[in-house]
């Protein structure tokens, strides 16, 4: 492809490719009735934050839980309902008050879907895949998330089947607080390390 | 493949920009992709997922870069159905009315080491040094560098060899924790990388 | 930097396009950029040659990668026009009447090595191993390769620091001999790679 | 910059942008007169392939020429007129049955402008910058010249300040033929390397 030889016939839409592409199929009787819908309908309301952010709360007050989160994510999530596609193989990344996890799939955009939700555009764009293992600091820094020098920051790259989810240290002065409300503090962006639960000030 | 969709380290991009409640899909046809590599994958048994990464792999590199990331997933998607004759290429082009690419060829796949060497946690490690042109799951920020295996998660296809439709080994995948500073020196200060790569990725130091 | 500039064996690209008959210029507005070029190094002394790959490796990777090599001329002359203060960007772009992407901010240059090391002819080399997110004319492809030095050229202005505006240090620069295998395992048979390398980017072994 | 936050502002054209600039440069009286016509009546007229021909034909026909080539290419090529930007320090590579040369910039696209002209667009493609320095074989091969395994092939990339011309072997059937009928053979391809001078059968 040299500078002068552009190509005449204009691209096709990203839509139109997608919705050529699903017709094709669908003249051919390849995609079952309504799979794309209930597709989507799964990928918007059953994997989400919140599925995480329950098994990070129930860590956090039951240790009989947490001792079999850390040792097979996949079983321990699956007590709770959260199983699936991207799921297959589990592990919580456990943070201390001197080390940090943040995780990132700098190949493509791997992601534990079922406990995660699909992954958010940052994730995916190529500023994060990039620069996070090399910059993990000063990236995290300009993301919100300042951490003292003496924290490790551990990124860990998603290339091959395992998927992960950030078990972060359980806030100062959250102390009784139910499952439900601890939960509450836990985002999305907190399970993949890229914030930290914030204990709300009036709380 | 040394392609530009390895983009661990490179330098050059801008700020990551949040989007405060982000929808899980921001434009109708975004699900079509994720929702067609189920049907090829599970349903029609015509690819794999590795297959997928592959095919997303090979696109080329200024329409890799230039996509966004379903744009991405149904190119991929829409290759494989036509590599694998399901569709033809111009019947996308003449539904949607204008130009759809897809990807570059495929090249050969490589199987998994024989014998297997494995590893175990603390062990340090050394990532292969040499190139492989097809699919690969080994950034290449790491390739020659040597790290200590942290955990050894069970085995999986072979991905060298699953990506390219060939028989593929199962075997262990270890999370190998390198120092940035190994990798860059002028990477973050106390900053650790934890890469999950196959069993045929890694030598004994 | 290891930037998207930097396509020393990255893989992925396709045919090479040869055109019969080419023009020296394929479109009337395609000398302006180079010509620039001499009215602010060498008429103005407003910014160097380094100066100017460096500006152009500072475009945006995206647009990097998907313009034309005069579009690139052009992009990095005018952000340094910019840069040094001649024109602002909202000129250009209301003279341009569109968006006119420029290039992103420059960091700290570095100077040479002092005291410098010298290197004869037919002695063997090592390429710096460490990493410079500052404007490089060490391909990311050597770096940490050994290779045989062939020739000793003369002194020129230190990429590193010329690329940067900074008082440049004048160093030799060496032309050195690598196998192409030990660049790239999966390398031609029987090839060579000769890169043409600053004094400070090159270590006694 | 994320898939969904796409500039809502048009691109202007390359040619609109450079012709921003340079009104812009004009209107401040930066420019001087003809400037640029000037430049580009050069680039069409006085840098091109065939004084880098008048070179290798010389050196061919002339053992003293050639050495002084091979010593110092900058005089030599100097000697014959041929100066100028991207030509301060110009070198010749010597090619013999069992080595070839071939030039690239794998950072830019970096040419001796005096004696080659300016670069074809092939030299600046991504293609070419990406693929000849690790596949050359293969790449020259697909481009028209296939060279014996036996023949070492080198690869010199423009890195740095010296700007180069291949001094390919010359080719038997030409004993006895006048530099001028010599200089024939030699395009900007062949003093790049990728082809080597062909005797016409008729010849």
């Amino acid at each position: 492809m040299s500078d002068h030889h552009e190509p005449q016939v204009p691209l096709a839409s990203r839509a139109a490719r997608a919705k050529a592409l699903r017709a094709a199929l669908d003249e051919k009787n390849l995609i079952p009735k309504d799979y794309i819908e209930n597709f989507a309908h799964v990928a918007e309301n059953d994997w989400k934050p919140q599925n995480g952010a329950h098994v990070v709360a129930k860590a956090w007050t039951d240790p009989a839980f947490r001792e079999r989160l850390l040792k097979d994510a996949t079983s321990a999530c699956a007590e709770l309902g959260y199983h699936g596609p991207q799921g297959e193989y589990m592990a919580a990344l456990v943070d201390t008050p001197t080390l940090h996890h943040v995780i990132v799939c700098t190949l493509c955009s791997c992601t534990a879907w079922p406990i995660l939700g699909l992954p958010p555009d940052w994730y995916k764009s190529f500023e994060y895949r990039s620069r996070v293992v090399r910059e993990s600091r000063s990236l995290l820094r300009e993301m919100g998330l300042d951490l003292p020098e003496s924290v490790e920051i551990r990124v860990v790259d998603t290339t091959a089947e395992t998927r992960f989810l950030v078990l972060p240290v359980r806030p100062a002065g959250t102390e009784g607080w139910s499952e439900e409300k601890l939960a509450s503090l836990i985002s999305k962006n907190v399970l993949i390390g890229v914030a930290l639960p914030q204990v709300p000030a009036t709380a | 493949m040394d392609g530009v969709h390895d983009l661990g380290g490179v330098n050059g991009f801008g700020a990551v920009e949040l989007e405060s409640n982000e929808p899980v899909f921001h434009e109708d046809w975004e699900p079509i992709g994720y929702a067609l590599i189920f049907v090829g994958a599970a349903d029609l048994n015509a690819f794999t997922i590795d297959e997928l990464r592959h095919a997303i792999e090979r696109m080329e590199p200024r329409h890799y870069l230039t996509s966004t990331y379903y744009e991405r997933i149904v190119t991929g998607v829409a290759a494989l159905f036509v590599e694998k004759g399901y569709v033809t290429h111009e019947e996308l082009e003449r539904r949607a009315g204008g130009r759809f690419p897809l990807a570059r060829p495929v090249t050969p796949g490589e199987p998994a080491r024989e014998p297997s060497i494995s590893f175990a946690p603390g062990e340090t490690v050394q990532v292969r040094k040499d190139h492989f042109r097809g699919h690969s799951r080994m950034p290449k920020y790491v390739r020659g560098k040597r790290g200590v295996v942290l955990h050894q998660a069970p085995r999986f296809p072979y991905a060298s060899a699953a990506g390219h439709g060939i028989e593929a080994k199962h075997e262990p995948t270890y999370h190998v924790k390198f120092d940035a500073k190994d990798l860059w020196s002028d990477a973050a200060e106390n900053s650790t990388v934890v890469v999950d790569l196959w069993e045929s990725y890694l030598e004994k130091v």
